[in-house]
């Protein structure tokens, strides 16, 4: 009998757990309420089934505990219970799939007006480039970087001269405008996950990998690596500042562009041979 | 074991001989030799080793950049000055073949309990796994010759060069470990283990004929992977 | 079992003994089974210390000796965890714990409670035991090969061990193993760690190899008279379904282990791209390390299941004893077994949704995800609908049953959210996913090896375990276990990620600090607790009550053997003959409540039992 | 009962078959041989490598391995596993694709 009182506190301390948690979803920023609200359906049909089915079970035990006097039933099977059930379950499990599968499909297609921007990944940090006036990126090749080529841009191609180079690991964003996050890892595994936006994905060394979201809130997030990535995972923090336009136009006018990096770097170095010259 | 009779069980065919089989009481298998049984789930399980191989491989060729040398070309032999295409491997296919026939030969004298015919063939096999094994590593030595290395070759991508070493070594592992067997069963065969039920050297089973058709097993085995293998790799 | 056995004169013998045997006025007819296929198979029988306890081929000697080894892996991963909730609940109190070092536990803990610990355990230990005496044979198929099995994979483990003496330490790079990271400086144990845990594992699969053969044709091929696959305590059906899944996924894992292998040691590039290491760019180039993950999860997802499908087997048996009752909807179990076995194959990349493969994989393995959810969800079904009008005897067994169950649903609810493509994307990589799959292939799987450790005690000692030191045992471990994982959801809800060895400076986690430090307390007593189990034993062993034959009135093979406990060949000079299911438990008619395999029917014909 | 007959000559089928069959393995060798020989191009010669090695591999396993000969029980249990691999390498071609689109666009070509 103790053990049916027990196991009935444990379901009813769930479902208080979940009712005065204090730990629960940060604010959401970003337009992904659609991944939340897959998260509360799938929530109340799981959490429905798992207090029902607890709670059938201790019912069990209270009501047909050993009695050496009784004899438990004989009943191999009941197929119309089974159909039952099964088609039930069926029908409960195709409801939680098809909303899955309507947001994924919004997922993995990116709005045409998405800014894209290249998030580069290593052990253990972060930078990004943003396309220039061209509105697209340049190529990149993991053995183009160096000190004057931060990023790897081939220098052969022309969309690569104007992109914005950010070499922080805080970017800035605009509000409600799509950006497609494309990543890309020169070393190992990484994930650039800001929790407020509910979206991730992995950097993946050798392939360029991409999910996209809107920002709506403006504000400034904590980026956070979720895919282990060696000692220095846990460290492997960044940030992002969403700003209205205005603010992001003057942020973004201030930032250099790979061709003026290019010609800074060519100054730096005819004074350098200048010097070695003197 | 394999002589044993199944008594009072009616045998049907197909799909309800299945069933039937499926729901009897005992063996799943009926009349199959535990050792047998034993063997084609094994080779099922290699089967598996062996296409996740080829599927890493097929992956690996279809997602790299770089140009994939032309096997053709690569694995090309001159004979009598001209550059024949794949002739080595053609070879090599050849006598894996024909080891593989004279094995179910094998098999077949086994069953009838002809002992002599059955370790001739037997030891036959033998030989021509040892050629195919020889000959491999002849190919080997040619290619690490010319520069192919599981990390580079100057064909082209990389990968060509560790993909082949590692399958084909992979392969050419089975097909020794299947000479030095077949070697065993040779010596089993003319000594006249299987004739007399004597027992296996570690184990309390009987010796029995069947024992050839479970080697014969996995040296078709080492034959059919050599199919896909000298279809996905030398061919494609 | 004599060298000359003659064949044909012994089944005369037995089936005219059991036509004879049928109650009065009866026709002979009644109680026929079929005359042996096989004849009796040859054992080799141990005659010095070594050749009986150390290289013995008896496959229950052989399932104890699996079974010790993988607790005592087992125990090690205990101790790793408890460092590592140290480190999380009350950072910096142990003062030798570098990231280095918390990665490495993370890396050993998984690794061995997946494969080493439960993958063992319930293949290697509770399959060797227990297949042989329920389908009633007189041992493995191929004793020697059973032996050489599990001498792999103490070498295994011996490997893995030696792994934590060599320079640079343990791998630290997740059980995952994923590269690039596996395999480069800045993560832990890249060079010898790495290495000793890839041939391990090689050696493991080798070893497993061996095992599975033995478990799936004896299975199969080896029955005794009457025991259809239908007629089979779901027990075997679990241990055998998982045992085929084992000899499927393993190759993909040896694949993998030995392509990384070779990356490592001959620098290949089959996982590793063009990768910039310290301002240097690396001799590898155009491999994919996403190839490696698929290899990886093609065994990983069956691997879950290879430690589940036994679970769900064993419950159902300990469930329907206790409640004496019959398990409701044999056949639906065993399809729902071999379904979820099957389907298995075909969702391995619902644990890389975020991985960056091909998004359009997401429509494909989402939907056969929840397909699986289907199978599962009528198990659960009928474990409950087996209680129910049941006669529930709520001994430490039942107890662990009903924790099972709970913890069981609790996660698999949880597998739905993280196996439903889009509301597995806030989820993925948080703590979130480390409380499902601890709820559902740590705890409840645990939960019934405990039951089935105080079930089948009795029989592999002839002495029963005490129960108020059991019902302790349990209610520590599932109140414990259950208050460390249910709140831990919630962090992956705020998006702790995993695998952090620090996080308290992000603004909102630092909410989670009260939280982790009482996790780490109920973890501290949640291990500890084992160690009552361990007492129990020794204790029993020497003084504990004598079980007798079948001491909770079940009806399968295992309860039926000559002696308690079983000696080697199992079952005397003859082999049982089984007549029924071993679920006829209360049958209406009958005297007592159970009814064993082997009753004929001439011996219950008023009853209405089952014709299976 | 004429299964069962067919049962006990399993082992022992007359000498021509294999002969036959060792035969035809040397002759669609010496085609696929010829596929390479004459090189064939693109989809042609896929689907005669394919052909030719489906064929010979059905055969082995048929007759050498005397599948043709064995109970259904046991070809089923051998043959279904193989969906398991048909469906891993299906996606597996999807996703070397994916893989080379990707690595041709953001680091070869780009727009």
């Amino acid at each position: 009998m103790h053990a049916g009182i027990i196991f009935f506190l444990v379901i009813l301390g769930s479902v208080l757990f979940h009712i005065f948690t204090p730990w629960y979803w940060t604010d959401i920023a970003s337009n992904w309420k659609s991944m939340d609200d897959t998260i509360t359906l799938t929530f109340w049909v799981g959490g429905g089934v798992f207090v029902a089915v607890c709670l059938f079970m201790v019912y069990c035990v209270f009501k047909f505990s050993y009695k050496e006097d009784r004899k438990a039933e004989y009943k191999p099977e009941d197929k119309k219970l089974e159909r039952i059930l099964t088609w039930a379950t069926t029908l409960g499990v195709a409801a939680l799939l098809a909303p899955g599968l309507i947001v994924w499909n919004q997922y993995v297609n990116v709005p045409k007006n998405a800014i894209e921007i290249d998030v580069m990944a290593w052990q253990w940090g972060w930078q990004y480039r943003l396309p220039g006036e061209d509105k697209k990126l340049g190529t990149t090749q993991v053995q183009n970087i160096n000190d004057n080529n931060p990023f790897g841009i081939n220098l052969d191609d022309p969309y690569g001269k104007d992109d914005v180079l950010i070499q922080s690991d805080v970017i800035n964003l605009k509000n409600n405008r799509p950006v497609k996050i494309l990543l890309r890892s020169v070393d190992v595994l990484h994930n650039w996950y800001v929790p407020q936006f509910r979206a991730k994905m992995d950097a993946v060394p050798g392939v360029v990998t991409y999910y996209w979201f809107e920002p709506n809130k403006i504000g400034e997030y904590e980026v956070l690596c979720a895919e282990y990535c060696g000692v220095g995972h846990y460290a492997m923090r960044g940030g992002v500042i969403v700003q209205d336009e205005q603010e992001y136009n003057q942020w973004l006018g201030e930032q250099e562009t790979f061709s003026e990096l290019i010609a800074k770097q060519k100054v730096i170095e005819f004074k350098e041979k200048r010097l070695v010259k003197k | 074991m394999s002589e044993q009779k199944i008594v009072d069980y009616e045998f049907k065919p197909g799909f309800k001989g299945m069933a039937k089989d499926t729901g009897s009481d005992q063996t799943m298998f009926k009349g199959v030799h535990w050792g047998k049984a034993m063997m084609w789930i094994f080779l099922l399980s290699d089967t598996f080793v062996f296409s996740c191989f080829l599927i890493s491989y097929m992956k690996g060729r279809a997602s790299t950049p770089v140009e994939w040398p032309n096997p053709s070309e690569v694995f090309a032999l001159d004979a009598f000055g001209v550059p024949v295409p794949l002739l080595l491997i053609a070879i090599m296919t050849f006598v894996l073949i024909t080891s593989s026939g004279t094995m179910a030969l094998a098999v077949k004298y086994g069953y009838e309990r002809n002992r002599k015919m059955c370790g001739w063939l037997v030891l036959a096999t033998a030989i021509g796994g040892l050629t195919f094994v020889g000959m491999q590593a002849f190919e080997w030595s040619k290619l690490i010759h010319e520069g192919v290395r599981p990390w580079e070759n100057p064909f082209g991508a990389p990968q060509f060069g560790s993909f082949f070493f590692m399958i084909t070594g992979f392969h050419g592992t089975h097909v020794s470990i299947g000479v030095i067997f077949l070697f065993i069963y040779a010596y089993k065969v003319f000594a006249g283990h299987y004739d007399e039920q004597k027992r296996g050297w570690f184990t309390t089973m009987k010796g029995d004929y069947v024992e050839i058709e479970i080697l014969g097993l996995y040296w078709h085995f080492v034959d059919l992977v050599w199919v896909f293998i000298f279809a996905f790799f030398y061919l494609w | 079992m004599s060298e000359d056995f003659n064949n044909n004169k012994t089944i005369q013998a037995q089936s005219s003994e059991t036509i004879s045997g049928g109650g009065a006025g009866v026709t002979p007819d009644m109680d026929y089974v079929r005359p042996a296929e096989i004849p009796d198979q040859d054992l080799y029988h141990g005659h010095s210390f070594i050749t009986k306890w150390v290289f013995c081929q008896d496959a229950k000697v052989i399932g104890v000796q699996y079974f010790l080894t993988a607790v005592f892996t087992g125990i090690i991963g205990l101790i790793l965890s408890w460092l590592m909730r140290l480190q999380l609940g009350f950072p910096g109190l142990a003062g030798f714990m570098t990231a280095e070092h918390y990665y490495q536990f993370v890396t050993m803990h998984g690794m061995i409670m997946v494969v080493y610990f439960l993958t063992a355990l319930f293949l290697g230990g509770f399959g060797n035991y227990l297949i042989p005496l329920m389908v009633g044979a007189r041992d493995m198929v191929f004793p020697y090969v059973n032996m050489v099995s599990y001498w792999m994979f103490f070498v295994a483990v011996g490997v893995l061990m030696a792994s934590f003496f060599v320079p640079g330490g343990p791998t630290g790079s997740g059980w995952t193993l994923y590269p690039p990271q596996a395999i480069l400086e800045g993560t832990p144990g890249s060079g010898m760690g790495i290495l000793l845990m890839l041939i391990s594992l090689s050696l493991f699969v080798i070893g497993f190899t061996m095992g599975g053969l033995n478990y799936l044709i004896t299975v199969l091929q080896a029955r005794t008279r009457g025991m259809t696959l239908m007629r089979m305590p779901l027990t075997v059906w679990g241990i055998f379904t998982a045992t085929v899944l084992a000899m499927l996924a393993f190759p993909a894992l040896l694949v993998s282990s030995i392509m990384m292998t070779l990356d490592k040691v001959l620098g290949t590039s089959f996982f590793m791209p063009t990768i910039l290491k310290a301002g240097e760019v690396l001799e590898y180039g155009g491999g994919s390390p996403i190839l490696f993950q698929h290899l990886f999860w093609f065994f990983g997802h069956p691997e879950v299941y290879i430690v589940a499908l036994p679970a769900f087997g064993i419950v159902s048996d300990l469930i329907s004893v206790h409640s004496r009752k019959n398990i409701f909807g044999y056949r639906m179990m065993v399809w729902a077994i071999v379904g979820i076995g099957a389907l298995s194959f075909f969702v391995w990349a619902h644990h890389m949704y975020v991985s960056g493969m091909n998004p359009w994989f997401g429509f494909f393995f989402a939907t056969t995800t929840l397909i699986i959810a289907v199978p599962t969800a009528m198990k659960v079904y009928n474990w409950i609908l087996t209680l129910w009008r049941g006669n529930i005897r709520l001994n430490t067994v039942m107890l662990w049953c009903l924790g099972f169950i709970v913890t069981f649903v609790n996660g698999g609810i949880t597998g739905i959210f993280l196996g439903n493509v889009t509301v597995d994307v806030p989820l993925s990589d948080t703590y979130f996913v480390i409380a499902h799959f601890h709820m559902v292939m740590g705890i409840a799987p645990l939960m019934v090896i405990m039951g089935a450790v105080y079930h089948w005690f009795p029989l592999v000692a002839g002495r029963m375990l005490d129960e108020g030191l059991g019902k302790w045992h349990f209610w520590l471990t599932f109140l414990g276990a259950y208050s460390i994982y249910f709140p831990m959801h919630y962090l992956g809800f705020i998006g702790v990620p995993r695998r952090y060895f620090e996080m308290y400076d992000s603004p909102y986690m630092t909410s989670a600090v009260g939280m982790n430090e009482f996790i780490s307390l109920a973890a501290f007593i949640v291990g500890a607790a084992q160690f009552i189990l361990i007492y129990n034993i020794i204790k029993s062993l020497k003084e504990g009550e004598r079980a007798g034959k079948n001491p909770w009135k079940a009806n399968s093979l295992e309860w039926f053997t000559s002696t308690v406990p079983p000696e080697h060949g199992n079952f005397g000079d003859r082999l049982p003959v089984v007549h029924r299911w071993p679920y006829d438990y209360s049958v209406p008619g009958s005297k007592e409540d159970f009814m064993p395999q082997t009753t004929p029917p001439s011996a219950v014909v008023d009853t209405e039992v089952e014709k299976t | 009962m004429e299964d069962t007959k067919k049962k006990e000559q399993t082992s022992t089928h007359k000498i021509g078959i294999y002969l036959w069959i060792w035969g035809l393995l040397f002759v669609l060798s010496f085609f696929s041989y010829m596929v390479d020989w004459y090189q064939f191009q693109g989809l042609l010669r896929w689907s005669l490598i394919l052909f030719f090695m489906f064929l010979k591999a059905g055969l082995i396993m048929a007759f050498f391995m005397h599948l043709f000969w064995e109970r259904y029980a046991l070809v089923n249990v051998l043959l279904w596993p193989m969906t398991a691999i048909a469906c891993f390498v299906a996606l597996m071609v999807a996703e070397g694709k994916y893989t080379l689109f990707s690595r041709l666009f953001y680091f070869f070509v780009g727009g």
